[in-house]
C-alpha cells in the first residue's frame, strides 16, 4: 500500500524510522483519537528513538489550508476540520447545553484569572457564585480545582482544562482573546478593595507566574 | 464630555430605572445594576462620576421600595454603602478620620465597574469563538487504543534440573528428608545448597533452594526456610555466595561469588 | 482559517465551488463522521453542483501511502489508520510468570530425551500431558518439532531450540547437566534407580532406547 514504508527488519535497533514515516506514524495516531495526544504519549506509542515534536511541525505543514487543521490544545495535539466548514456538519453538530449568563461570566473570569478562587470571582461578579453554576462547569470539564492559596484558610483555586482549550480552538490559556490587553490595562491585577490592606500584594505575582506555567 | 442634554439623561435615567424596577429579577447583583446605571452617563467608564452613579443607585432603590418590590439584602446593603461614600466625597476630608479616603473608594468602585465590564467583554468574545462541535468537529470514527498484556514465562535452569529430578525420583526414590521429622538442620541446607549454587547461574530467591517434601507443611517450610537462610549467610560468610534483598519483606536472592574457589 | 476558502458571496448559485475546496469539503466530512458517508450523502450535504465523486478521486490520491488511508467501507467512503500502521493503535504490556510445574517437567524430558514423541513425555511424566502445555512451549520457542520416529504412526518428536539454549546459557543440549551431576548436587538419590541409565552424554541414545523400548 505504502511505498515509503521500510521493512520492519531493515531497522535496527536504536535507528529511528526516518522522519517520513513518523509522520505517518503521527498522523495515524492524531487521526484515530479524538482526543488531543500530547507528545509525551506519541513518543510512548512510536519505536524508541521517535522525535514526534519534528514530525509535528511537518504534519502541520502537511495539513495547511486543508478540510482538516493539526491543531496545538494545550499540551496536546489533535486533528480538527477547518472552521470554515463548520456549515457542512448540521449532522455532527453537538448541542451544547445552554450556559446561563452567570455561568459564561463565571468562566470568562476563571479563565482570564486563574488560578482563582470562589471568593476572587464573587469580588469580580460583585454577587455570589452559585455552587450549581461552578457544579456544572465543572460537569463540562471546562474546569477543574488548581492547587490551593496560600493565603489564610488556604482556599482552593480554579483553572480551565484542556478539554476548556479544546472547545474553544486555543493553544494555551495565553491565547485568550484580549489578554494582553487587558493585563496592560491593569485589569487582571488583584486589586483588594481600599481598607481591606494589601494582603495579596505578593500573591499577585504569583498568580500571573500560575497562569503561565499552567498554560 | 456630556454631550447630551441634561434633559436627555434625566429621561434616559428615568429609562434605564423603570426598566430596572420592572426587571430585577434579570440582574446579577447591585454591580450589575451600577453597571447598567453607568452607561446612562455615556462615558468612559474610567471617567464616570461614582457621585452621580451613587445618586442614580438610591434613587432606584427608593423607587424600588415604593413600588414595594422586595430586594435582596446585596441591593440594600450596596445602597447603605453609596450613601456612605456619598457622604464621604460631599464633606472635607476629616484628618482624625482613619480609613481610605473618598476618593479612594469611588476609584476602587469604578475600578469594580470597569473590571466587570471587561469580563462581560471578554466571556461575549470567548462565546464567539468558533467552538467544537459546533464550528469545528473532532473525528468522528475513533479507534481506541487496545491493550495487549502479552505474558512472558521464564525459568531458571535449577527449575529445569529439579524438574527432571523430580520425575527420576518419582516412583522408587523417596527423598531421604522425607525420612525425618520436619526438622532440615542448616548442616543440610548447607550440604544441599553448596553443589547447587553453581547452578543457578544469576541471582535466585533462596527458598527455590528448599528440598522437596519441605515446601507444603508449613512445619517443614518453616525449618527449611530458616536453615536455608542461615546456610544462605554462612555460603556468604565462607565468601562462596553474595545475597541482596530488593525490599523490605521481598524475596532474598543468592548468587555464586564470582572468581572465588568453591 | 484558511486562505483558500473561497467567498460564499462569490458563487454563483449554480457554480460549484473550485475543485480544491470540494476535496477539503469530502475530507472534512469524512473525518467527522461517525459513519461511512455515501457519495449520494456527500452530494447531499455539499454545495449545489458538487461533484463527490471526483472530490474523492482527489482525496483518495493524496492519502496515498499516507499514515490514514480514504477507504471504501460497503457503499460509503471513510478515512482509516494504513494498514501497515495498526500496531500503534496497541499498547503491549509484559507480565513475567513463572513456568507452571507441568510446563517445566515436559520440558526438562524434552531437552534431556530429544527427540521425544508425546506418548514418550506421557511415560515418563506417568500423567497425560495437555496440549496447552505442549502449545505453550512452541508458542515461546523453546521446542520445535523434530524428525517423525521411524515407529509404528511415524510419531512427531519434540526437541529443544537455539532459543532454549540461549534462556539457560547453554551452548547445546549436551551441556544440560546429567545425572552424575544431579546426583553430586544432591538432587537425585546416590543409588541409581533401577532400570535407568544416565542421560547424559553418548548414553543418552542407549538410555532411550531402553526406556521405550520396554514401555
Amino acid at each position: 500500500m505504502a511505498e515509503t514504508t521500510t521493512e520492519p527488519g531493515e531497522e535496527s535497533l536504536f535507528d529511528a524510522p526516518p522522519m517520513g514515516e513518523q509522520e505517518r506514524m503521527v498522523e495515524a495516531i492524531l487521526f484515530a483519537s479524538a482526543e488531543p495526544v500530547s507528545v509525551r504519549d506519541l513518543a510512548g506509542r512510536m519505536p524508541h528513538g521517535a522525535d514526534p515534536a519534528e514530525a509535528l511541525v511537518h504534519l502541520r505543514k502537511r495539513y495547511e489550508g486543508r478540510g482538516v487543521q493539526v491543531v496545538k490544545v494545550g499540551d496536546g495535539w489533535a486533528i480538527r476540520t477547518a472552521a470554515d466548514l463548520g456549515f457542512l456538519m448540521q449532522k455532527e453538530t453537538v448541542e451544547t447545553r445552554k450556559l446561563s449568563r452567570a455561568a459564561i461570566e463565571t468562566l470568562a473570569i476563571i479563565a482570564y484569572h486563574q488560578p482563582v478562587t470562589r471568593a476572587e470571582i464573587e469580588e469580580i461578579r460583585g454577587v455570589s457564585v452559585s455552587r450549581g453554576t461552578i457544579d456544572q462547569l465543572l460537569d463540562m470539564e471546562w474546569i477543574r480545582f488548581g492547587r490551593r492559596k496560600m493565603t489564610p484558610g488556604r482556599p482552593v483555586t480554579f483553572v480551565v482544562t484542556e478539554g476548556f482549550l479544546d472547545h474553544f480552538g486555543l493553544e494555551s490559556a495565553r491565547d485568550l482573546p484580549g489578554l494582553k490587553e487587558l493585563r496592560a490595562a491593569g485589569l487582571l491585577d488583584n486589586r483588594p478593595p481600599p481598607g481591606l490592606g494589601a494582603a495579596s500584594d505578593e500573591d499577585e505575582d504569583d498568580d500571573q507566574d500560575d497562569m503561565f506555567e499552567d498554560g | 464630555m456630556a454631550e447630551t442634554e441634561p434633559s436627555m439623561i434625566d429621561v434616559g435615567a428615568r429609562l434605564a430605572a423603570e426598566a430596572l424596577i420592572v426587571d430585577v429579577d434579570g440582574f446579577e447583583g447591585p454591580l450589575d445594576v451600577l453597571l447598567m446605571l453607568s452607561r446612562t452617563q455615556k462615558v468612559d467608564l474610567r471617567q464616570i462620576s461614582v457621585l452621580a452613579l451613587a445618586e442614580q443607585y438610591l434613587s432606584f432603590i427608593d423607587k424600588a421600595r415604593d413600588l414595594r418590590i422586595e430586594l435582596a439584602a446585596d441591593y440594600l446593603v450596596m445602597a447603605a454603602w453609596l450613601a456612605f461614600l456619598k457622604s464621604r466625597l460631599l464633606l472635607p476630608p476629616d484628618p482624625e478620620e482613619e480609613g481610605p479616603s473618598g476618593e479612594e473608594l469611588a476609584a476602587h468602585l469604578a475600578f469594580q465597574l470597569e473590571r466587570l465590564q471587561a469580563m462581560r467583554e471578554a466571556a461575549a468574545q470567548l462565546m464567539a469563538r468558533d467552538q467544537l462541535g459546533r464550528d469545528f468537529f473532532a473525528r468522528g470514527i475513533t479507534e481506541d487504543v487496545t491493550r495487549v498484556r502479552r505474558v512472558s514465562y521464564t525459568a531458571t535452569l535449577l527449575d529445569l534440573m529439579q524438574g527432571y529430578a523430580r520425575l527420576r525420583t518419582k516412583d522408587d526414590f523417596r527423598p531421604f528428608v522425607m525420612d525425618r521429622d520436619a526438622v532440615f538442620t542448616m548442616e543440610e541446607a548447607l550440604a544441599r545448597m553448596r553443589p547447587l549454587l553453581g547452578f543457578a547461574g544469576g541471582w535466585t530467591d533462596i527458598l527455590s533452594y528448599l528440598p522437596e517434601g519441605f515446601t507444603t507443611d508449613p512445619a517443614r517450610r518453616r525449618s527449611a526456610t530458616a536453615s536455608t537462610f542461615a546456610a544462605s549467610l554462612e555460603l556468604v560468610k565462607e565468601g562462596h555466595a553474595e545475597l541482596r534483598q530488593g525490599d523490605t519483606f521481598a524475596p532474598i536472592q543468592i548468587r555464586r561469588k564470582e572468581g572465588r574457589d568453591g
